[in-house]
């Protein structure tokens, strides 16, 4: 298993590097470009909330990022020290028309609906997401 | 990310490069609120060279097709990138959006 | 000569490759009445790949410039080559018509 | 002092060999290329009208078209067997505004206002069109 962990001030010029170490590590846990591409964005919903709504502005605030592959499997750990927020509750059905669509509250939902699985915890006055993907096997032969 | 905006008589294009994630939608955003601002609602988005957008982005689109929208015009697009399109599939937003192949016909579509 | 359209919601498109003289004049014309007598008088053309263009395809768009004109259209280049703009410019008749850089621009315009 | 003439059919689809000729020719006078394409558009003005309106239909009626150069001028003979006309007459002064302009009549002016010298005989029963162009001293730099 190979990992990596990145510390990144809570700004959001730093998530570029965030979604940069997740493709890398996607790519080497074989996912297809498409995969690849949802892992940074469910990620990069992540991380531009811990910093939005977290941290609340954009201060000098850290936050860890850590990933580990495994052929086939992706799994990122986010830490900060922003008050406790679990993004695993409170998730509210939607319904939703074309002539009223939501404004707000995607983020999470993309969170979930890319990632397999999506675990909060709270552990030393710190907020740990751990995200993991599995790739598909029915992606492999389309991208 | 970088703008890049075209007036037309009816229309106006609004080019974006780059990335659309929460250090830059404020900008976006910034733009297409001068144009609705200045009752310029017919907007043709060119997509095509944005290679990331996260629902920060989204934001601005679905608040902005609901000004537009509200005030006669629409934003529909000119092309977008296979990532913007994975974006709006994911948030299940795609079907809010005409997709133009091009410029020529988003702009020939008001 | 070889003629594509493209007809967007208030605007059509004729481009034209190749020559207009008294061999093809004929059916550049028809082209443009059977969107005339439609009632589509938004015309863009694109005359950039024409290599030729003589009087009896100037006469083609004269007559439809006063037809579209007369229903409250235009007729508008969209790009023109060398030989297009120097056979109008020749005739004099370079003035009568708006000219656009790009189709975009062109079918922006209306 | 180079000639050369070509027989055809009063045709409109002979139209292109003429003016390739003449192309061909006005290249040889060391004409620009857009002095060139001027001699193209007049004599395929002048043959345009005769196979309109001089032989009135596209029937198999000859035009002899006869070119000869010497270093920067061109000369054009057509000879036709149409009715009488010589498009040396009858020019009007037109007086037009961008709200009404000239449908027709075009042709001719365009031939003149390409051409250094247009004359026209009738002999032996035929037309003699002899158009001459010079090569603009001005021009040699522009194109
Ligand atoms: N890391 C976080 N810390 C605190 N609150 C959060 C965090 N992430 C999300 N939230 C709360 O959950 C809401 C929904 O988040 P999200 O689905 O990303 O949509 P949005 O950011 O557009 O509101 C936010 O408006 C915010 O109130
Ligand atoms: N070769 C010709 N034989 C007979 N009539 C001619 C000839 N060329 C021109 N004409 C007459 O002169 C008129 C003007 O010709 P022209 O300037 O070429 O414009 P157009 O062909 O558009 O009428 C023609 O309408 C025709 O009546």
């Amino acid at each position: 298993m190979d990992s990596a962990t990145l510390r990144i001030e809570g700004q959001y010029d730093q998530l570029q590097s965030v979604r940069d170490l997740i493709n890398q590590a996607a790519e080497n846990a074989g996912f297809s470009s498409k995969e690849c591409y949802a892992c940074q964005l469910a990620v990069s919903e992540a991380v531009e909330n811990i910093i939005r709504h977290g941290y609340g502005r954009e201060v000098e605030n850290k936050i860890q990022v850590t990933v580990s592959t495994e052929p086939g499997v992706l799994n990122v750990e986010l830490t900060d020290d922003a008050p406790p927020f679990n993004p695993t509750n409170n998730r509210k059905e939607r319904q939703w028309s074309i002539d009223d669509p939501p404004i707000g509250g995607l983020g999470i939902e993309i969170i979930h609906s890319i990632m397999d699985d999506v675990e909060y915890s709270r552990e030393s006055g710190r907020n740990h997401l751990s995200l993991q993907k599995k790739k598909r096997a029915s992606s492999e032969s389309t991208d | 990310m970088d703008i890049q905006t075209q007036e037309h008589k009816r229309v106006v294009v609004v080019t974006v490069q780059g990335r659309i994630d929460s250090a830059t939608a404020g900008e976006f955003e910034d733009t297409l609120n001068e144009f609705t601002q200045q009752g310029k609602n017919n907007i043709v988005l060119d997509l095509s060279n944005v290679d990331f957008i996260s629902s920060a982005g989204l934001r601005v689109l679905v608040t902005t097709r609901k000004a537009v929208k509200g005030a006669g015009g629409n934003i529909v697009f000119a092309g977008s990138s296979e990532q913007v399109l994975e974006t709006l599939e994911i948030a299940g937003l795609d079907v809010l959006f005409e997709k133009y192949s091009d410029r020529e016909a988003a702009i020939g579509s008001f």
